[in-house]
């Protein structure tokens, strides 16, 4: 009994590898489809959204790069979706370089399909360095942050900014983001003086430590990785990808739970055992 | 005639009045120069009446002077815009809780000046009703001090001189007491280990560059370590990511060993540089705990996504793994594959524990001060709060609100 | 569906074969995973330094510049942005040994201000707002009279509020270093830590999530360049990571004979 | 010049410092003013300070080109990358899209950059996976109860696991908002406690490490 356990943990960890990668192609390749039940944090950015009167103004910040692309683009693109429908004014930006030309890219892709014009019923403000600093400076005087959009346009004047001086005349903003200078970032610098509404989307890694902040109020709602992304694609009733992603999610989430059950029987198998530690 | 026609009107106006309810004008009407902000707004405060309604609506009428042409700026149901608990702290509060509260700022439509006096009237509206209220003046000014914001101000000059008397304590007495801390216990027991079996110690100081707190603990206790080490006769392999780093963890052990006595077995490879690209380095330490199987593996400073890849390396040869680091993303990693685990703070606290830096320990302490002063208004806070509501009191805000956020 | 351009079906091979390399490093360290590696830090270096030359130099300082100055040369304000031109030069001059400590004096100006606008905003953000949101009666004041709520689904509720306030008291107090955990601090310490790893439960759970989404995505973009409009990209580069690592592996091991 | 090179940085640092952390207490239009010409400076500074990173990575590659250690291929793999990227940029003025239309710049960022980058992060998945199976193992009291909140934070958080056991939902939502939020609360007041203190130390001068060159005290 022992010695099969021993050999067991002992498997060449490439098999594992397998096995994971099995666990997500199968179930993208041929998808099973079960329900997805919404979460009060991601209603709330819903409700709050639905509720906002037309040609209000929506600041999505695109506080990401390419490496959480699969869970951040698919919650952009359903709060573009449901943004553009509502007839709102978006503003777009982002503080992570790296991650400007997927944003800009997003931006065009749903901002077409929807039939939205660039300078009438949106802007993408791209990338300026700063951070905080960034924040402070736009929630003072927009136009001084941000003298051009990413296409080089001058910002004063363009009918999409219409009557907005600074933050404080943002209805809604979103933080997509995928580490500090995001969320944190955009209530400590943002919100706490200009008084807009917010609330946050964010990678998995990071979505436990905003809690604390939605249970204050300071983000009136969360959207948590690619299962946020997916009950926000349900509420738009317009399903993506992050809702074809989720049966591979599922099955994925299994496997590890059944390894480590695995583990965990082998290692109490082996316990009693001389010259392994414990 | 026209006097006649006047008379008669006035007589069967009041006529008309006295028949129906009368609509009362807002009462207490005052208009100020709202407080604490950078001027050109104003604010207006009235008492609330029971008969306030969805129905009855309020109308703000705004002019530049009391003889000028006066405009209607604002208007809202009668039953909205009152002052909410929680809206202003006691020490700055512009009206008394549940009156009315309007905030009227300059806007295109009606600009508003610093320094200019305005008129404003208010007229309630029920059906086809309307009261005007008195007439009041006020003056908008921006202010030098934002007075709701004075707890933070004070938190934050408390904060400095507890940190400032902290650090000049610990000067004068670097040895204050401070807890045990577990990890570091087994420290002793993981190199007794490594000289009994006759195996090498791996210590790795994380990710980070020598400008990151985490990173400079990590080198603080590699200083311990080695004297440790130095006295068993055991050896070390430090692989490093940062040059930099490199070259003063070099210093820290030679030094080490010279205090434990033992200059001679000092050896100069004991630190090397393997690469700085995150995985490379992360496959090179791998081939190096499965080919020497070291029986003790260090792990403190910052981690990023590397840290699963080396210990679980390092669960499989078997070895005693400690941990240290404030990475909270890779905690979990480490809790769970990992013997003994520095979290967070503790990484801190451990590298003030051994080193007796003044200034490590005065903020050390100066920060458990305020953790026991946060602790204790956490605690009495709800039991005060709590007391408030059985006996049905408000007098306990005076306190509470001190410790709440206010714009 | 439009027929797809050549370069994007060129992007397609070219990603689906990068991403290919990558994975390489789950058989082992290896030559193709090394030239991915270098080549995401370069590009991306490269990248950087495009945008923050388009943004910063273009768009911050030299059109606003340009237009404040020609539009009122005489005022000494439009000129004002060449102070932060100055301070970011100095900066830049650490790389130059003999005058090297010029650029302490932008570093005081950047961390100055960094740290002082931090301050007021942390406490405010980080410290009083949290605590402000712990402290709540446990009791409320209802229309039958005082009652504590039970449910246990309701963030809000009077037992939830109370297990709040002990999980934050308590792990506060774990990570308090004057007082010796013994006692009663022990109690504490021990709830502390219980807490702490329920939450880091938690937190393993949503990383170990994210990992796998991330995963998800890039499979989806293999699976789709693997079609036939693609030229079956992801399965041709397949074959040929494969065979190059065989080769590599091969070439390694003559190489390690002949020594 | 010791006063230049060290007490003026310390006296710019102390001065920037106490008149930033008061101007958020002072609403009066002329401290407004002060903060909105700073921070727009502090961005132009905080986009050379990018430089600074870009040229000691430019600089370490260059070195190894130089001396040909071993794997300088790489390093001159990367330099080709990087100037290629570069080349590409400003030919199309930095743009990623114009008109719709994607640029050379656009190209390379969408079919290298973001495949990259994308994969470096997903290759986790399969080490969390065998770690999952060789080391995540209930050692102690401690690591017991982190991986019973894991496991039903893994079924709470995706549809199989609410479909076949349906209390994980509650149960995960539960351990989010409360105990998730309180240990999050108590981590974030301390890391914050810490924050302030670093920048107090920066602020008077005890903490210079910044300045580069230790701490010299």
């Amino acid at each position: 009994m022992k010695e099969f356990a021993r050999r067991m943990v002992g498997i060449d960890r490439r098999i594992i590898f397998l096995l994971i990668a099995g666990a997500v192609l199968l179930p993208l390749v041929k998808p099973f489809g079960l329900p997805i039940k919404v979460s009060p944090e991601v209603k709330a950015v819903y409700d709050y959204i639905e509720a906002l009167p037309e040609r209000s103004v929506f600041l999505l910040s695109f506080d990401f790069d390419p490496s959480s692309k699969p869970e951040l683009e698919p919650q952009a693109v359903a709060l573009l979706r449901h943004a553009f429908r509502k007839n709102l004014r978006v503003m777009g930006m982002t503080h992570w370089l790296t991650g400007t030309g997927l944003a800009d890219g997003v931006f065009s892709k749903v901002a077409t399909e929807m039939g939205k014009e660039r300078g009438k019923d949106y802007v993408f403000l791209g990338w300026s360095p700063g951070g905080g600093s960034l924040i402070i400076s736009m929630g003072q005087d927009l136009y001084k942050a941000f003298p051009s959009d990413y296409s080089k346009t001058p910002t004063q004047g363009m009918p999409v900014l219409e009557g907005v001086r600074n933050l404080r005349d943002v209805d809604y903003m979103v933080s997509l983001a995928a580490g500090s200078s995001g969320i944190e970032m955009w209530y400590v610098f943002g919100k706490d003086k200009y008084r807009f509404e917010m609330a946050g989307g964010s990678t998995g890694v990071i979505a436990p430590g905003l809690y604390p902040f939605l249970r204050s109020g300071q983000i009136n709602g969360l959207i948590g990785g690619l299962q946020g992304a997916a009950e926000y694609e349900t509420l738009i009733t317009q399903k993506g990808t992050a809702t074809a992603g989720m049966d591979a999610q599922s099955a994925a989430h299994f496997v590890i739970i059944g390894l480590v059950l695995l583990c965990n029987v082998f290692y109490f198998m082996l316990r009693g055992e001389k010259g392994r530690p414990s | 005639m026209n006097v006649v026609a006047f008379l008669c009107l006035l007589f069967f106006s009041g006529v008309a009045v006295a028949a129906t309810p009368s609509l009362a004008p807002p009462e207490g009407f005052r208009v100020l120069d709202t407080p604490n902000d950078s001027g050109r707004s104003l604010s207006l405060v009235w008492k609330a009446s029971p008969s306030d309604s969805k129905n009855r609506s309020i109308q703000v009428w705004l002019a530049e002077s009391p003889g000028a042409a006066f405009k209607k700026v604002a208007e809202f149901p009668s039953n909205t815009r009152y002052v909410k608990g929680g809206d202003f702290p006691w020490w700055a509060q512009p009206a008394g809780k549940g009156a009315h509260y309007v905030k009227l700022s300059s806007s295109q439509a009606f600009p508003i000046e610093d320094g200019k006096t305005y008129a404003v009237k208010l007229l309630v509206r029920e059906g086809e009703q309307e009261a005007w209220s008195e007439l009041a003046e006020g003056r908008p000014a921006p202010n030098f001090f934002n007075t709701a914001q004075v707890n933070n101000l004070m938190f934050v000059l408390a904060f400095t001189g507890v940190l400032l008397a902290s650090i000049a304590a610990a000067r004068r007495n670097p040895h204050i007491r401070l807890r045990r801390i577990a990890g570091l216990d087994a420290v002793e027991e993981a190199i007794g280990r490594s000289t009994e079996m006759g195996r090498p110690i791996l210590y790795l100081t994380g990710a980070g560059d020598m400008s990151e707190v985490p990173t400079i603990a990590a080198t603080v206790i590699l200083g311990e370590v080695a004297k440790k080490v130095a006295h068993y006769d055991t050896s070390l392999k430090v692989p490093h990511r940062d040059p930099i780093v490199m070259a003063v963890c070099q210093e820290i052990v030679k030094e080490a060993y010279v205090e434990a006595g033992r200059p001679d077995a000092y050896r100069e490879d004991s630190n090397f540089f393997i690469t700085s690209d995150q995985f490379s380095y992360t496959a090179a330490v791998d081939g190096i705990m499965l080919r020497e199987k070291p029986a003790a593996n260090f792990f403190m400073g910052s981690y990023f996504a590397e840290s699963l890849l080396l210990t679980e390396t390092g669960a499989s040869t078997g070895a005693i793994q400690i941990a240290g680091t404030d990475s909270d993303h890779q905690l979990p990693f480490f809790v769970t594959t990992c013997d003994y685990t520095l979290i967070g703070e503790e990484l801190y606290a451990a590298s003030a524990y051994l080193s007796r830096e003044p200034v490590l320990v005065g903020t050390l302490r100066g920060q458990d001060f305020g953790k026991a002063f946060i602790m204790s208004v956490l605690v009495l806070g709800t039991a005060l709060a709590t007391v408030g509501v059985v006996v049905g009191t408000e007098n306990f805000n005076y306190v509470l609100d001190l410790f709440k956020d206010f714009k | 569906m439009p027929a797809l351009t050549t370069a994007t079906i060129l992007g397609a091979w070219v990603a689906a074969g990068l991403t290919l390399f990558i994975y390489s490093f789950l058989y082992k360290d290896n030559p193709l995973f090394k030239l991915g590696e270098h080549l995401y830090v370069g590009i991306s270096v490269g990248y950087s330094v495009v945008l923050v030359w388009h943004t910063v130099f273009l768009r911050l300082l030299w059109e606003p510049l340009r237009k404040s100055v020609s539009e009122a040369p005489a005022l000494l304000e439009s000129y004002i942005l060449i102070i932060p031109a100055i301070l970011g030069i100095l900066m830049l001059v650490r790389f130059i040994p003999r005058i090297a400590w010029l650029s302490r004096i932008a570093f005081a100006f950047v961390v100055g201000f960094g740290s002082g606008v931090a301050i007021p905003r942390t406490v405010s953000a980080l410290i009083l707002k949290q605590i402000e949101d712990t402290v709540n009666p446990l009791i409320t004041m209802g229309a039958n009279g005082l009652s504590m709520g039970l449910d246990l689904a309701s963030p809000q509720s009077g037992v939830n509020t109370i297990i709040l306030l002990i999980g934050v008291v308590s792990v506060l107090f774990y990570f308090f270093f004057s007082v010796e955990h013994t006692g009663p601090g022990m109690v504490t310490a021990r709830t502390g830590v219980y807490f702490v790893m329920i939450a880091f439960g938690a937190a393993f759970g949503y990383t170990v999530m994210s990992r796998m989404s991330l995963l998800i995505g890039r499979f989806s973009d293999l699976i789709k360049f693997s079609g036939a409009e693609y030229g079956y990209a992801t399965l041709i580069l397949l074959a040929v990571t494969v065979l190059t690592l065989i080769g590599w592996e091969a070439l390694v091991r003559q190489n390690r004979q002949g020594v | 010049m010791i006063f230049l090179k060290r007490q003026l940085p310390l006296i710019i640092t102390f001065v920037m410092g106490v008149a930033f952390t008061l101007q958020y207490y002072i609403p009066h239009p002329v401290s407004e003013e002060a903060i909105t010409n700073v921070s727009k400076w502090m961005q132009i500074i905080s986009g050379f300070a990018l430089f600074l990173g870009l040229a000691s990575l430019f600089h370490v590659h260059a070195v190894k080109i130089k001396r040909q250690v071993p794997g300088w291929g790489y390093s001159f793999a990367l330099y080709a990358a990087m100037l290629g990227m570069i080349v590409v940029g400003f030919w199309s003025h930095g743009e990623t899209r114009i008109d719709g239309a994607q640029t050379g710049f656009g190209w390379l960022y969408d079919y290298t950059m973001v495949p990259l980058q994308g994969t470096m992060f997903s290759i986790l998945a399969f080490f969390i996976a065998s770690a999952a199976y060789r080391a995540f193992r209930a050692r102690s009291r401690e690591a017991s109860v982190l991986l019973a909140s894991a496991v039903i934070v893994m079924m709470g958080r995706v549809p199989l696991g609410q479909f076949l056991i349906p209390w994980t939902w509650d149960v995960t939502q539960w351990l989010l908002n409360v105990l998730n939020s309180a240990v999050r609360r108590a981590i974030l007041i301390g890391v914050s406690m810490g924050a302030v203190a670093l920048s107090l130390k920066i602020i008077l001068g005890i903490e210079r490490s910044y300045l580069g060159g230790g701490r010299d005290q």
